[in-house]
């Protein structure tokens, strides 16, 4: 529904300069195996949600089999799709854990 | 009783389960309960050969040291230390250890439970089986829908 | 799986529940759970100096040898060990260890809880507490009265 | 109720030899300070009981306060206060346990 160009400069966002963010995303596991790369840098506009960086990922090569609601972190934590990404965020999509 | 001490740590290095509760043991406790998970030589009815984990390592020692937390704060225990280990693991070898040390068994072995179960849902650490016919799988006891496990 | 093994002892030597589950381990049991009674330095508010332990240790031995196998025979373990000390114990010293080692941790847990609580009830092993202030008492957890407890 | 004379000749007893038991009575802990000794050897009617083992015990000096019906071990094992005692056995006296 978003694509990686930058919001119009007569936007809603109050400021010029935010109006993409770029979050590092961590990959690991099988979702490492499936993007075939541990990391990426993706640009989206300002104010999109994990669930929007979801979509944008699932339409990379390999990640086409990414489930439709992975779980996720933000900055080490946790975090619920609808949350809104901040600049330099580090988002890691989290395989189903297997520690122990 | 004082603040309990908590351990968590994410390392390459071999596991001991008798080190890390004798750092964790004061004279006010009375009982220590050693949880080890080990390299199994088989899983799901196949031959395991090996297994390597693979954490994310940095957030991993956050949730291991909140959730051996979470235990400290829901039992009477002195403390709580945990260690998972990560890279290649041969048969036998322990890749997590839980001690907790208690002024009584039943906190004891509870928070034990609890630490060991936690970790089980939400610490980000995935494992590869490499079998002994040379195939390889990750594996994954829960769905990873939605938000946090 | 085969027949689970069985230790039970009555010692007067310093007891290790790394080396007893080490002992015990085989490459089936993926989960290994240590629980280590120690001297504590208080008792019902009162400043423990050090513990004696005394048992009938022919019938004792006969009797922890009974409490490992009902565990092996009621959890899907692969080995119950089990040791108590008896004589003269200083603070932070163990008195007793349980090691069980299973496949899986459910039973590991629930066998190790077994064993402590069945110990607790009827091994015939006697506590006489020295106190800081220079008195002693026996210690006995459950009435007498009647027959087996 | 019985006293520690051996059964008269003319009994019930079939054999004459047997008209008494002897047992060892081993005594721990607490129970062991009340005696002021480790063991005691003891003379009964055959086809006494632990029961009456028991009450011959609490006549003898310093076990008054043993307990009426405490637990015992006949040959290494609980056994009931009704069961017949068999020549040397060996019984023990066991205090309220305190292992672990």
């Amino acid at each position: 529904m978003w694509d990686q160009t930058p919001q119009s400069p007569i936007g809603n966002s109050p400021s010029v300069a935010a109006s993409t963010v770029a979050v590092r995303v961590l990959l690991f596991g099988v979702y490492r195996e499936l993007a075939g790369r541990p990391e990426l840098q993706i640009e989206l506009p300002s104010g999109s949600s994990l669930a929007e960086l979801v979509t944008e990922l699932r339409a990379l090569p390999g990640l086409e089999r990414l489930p439709e609601r992975p779980a996720v972190a933000r900055n080490l934590k946790y975090a619920s799709l609808s949350e809104i990404l901040d600049p330099a965020d580090e988002v890691a999509l989290i395989p189903p854990v297997a520690g122990g | 009783m004082s603040e309990p001490t908590i351990v968590a740590e994410i390392t390459t290095e071999p596991l001991d389960g008798g080190q890390l509760s004798a750092r964790l043991c004061t004279l006010e406790d009375g009982a220590v309960v050693v949880f080890e998970g080990r390299v199994r030589d088989s899983n799901a009815g196949r031959r395991v050969a090996r297994l390597r984990y693979e954490a994310y390592a940095e957030m991993a020692e956050r949730v291991l040291a909140e959730i051996a937390s979470e235990a400290a704060e829901r039992y009477a225990v002195g403390a709580v230390g945990a260690a998972h280990r990560t890279g290649s693991l041969e048969l036998g070898e322990a890749s997590v250890i839980v001690a907790v040390v208690a002024p009584h068994r039943e906190a004891a072995y509870e928070a034990s439970r609890y630490v060991i179960e936690a970790i089980k849902q939400r610490l980000p650490i995935w494992k590869e089986e490499h079998y002994a016919d040379g195939t390889s799988a990750w594996l994954g006891e829960q769905p990873a829908e939605g938000k946090a496990p």
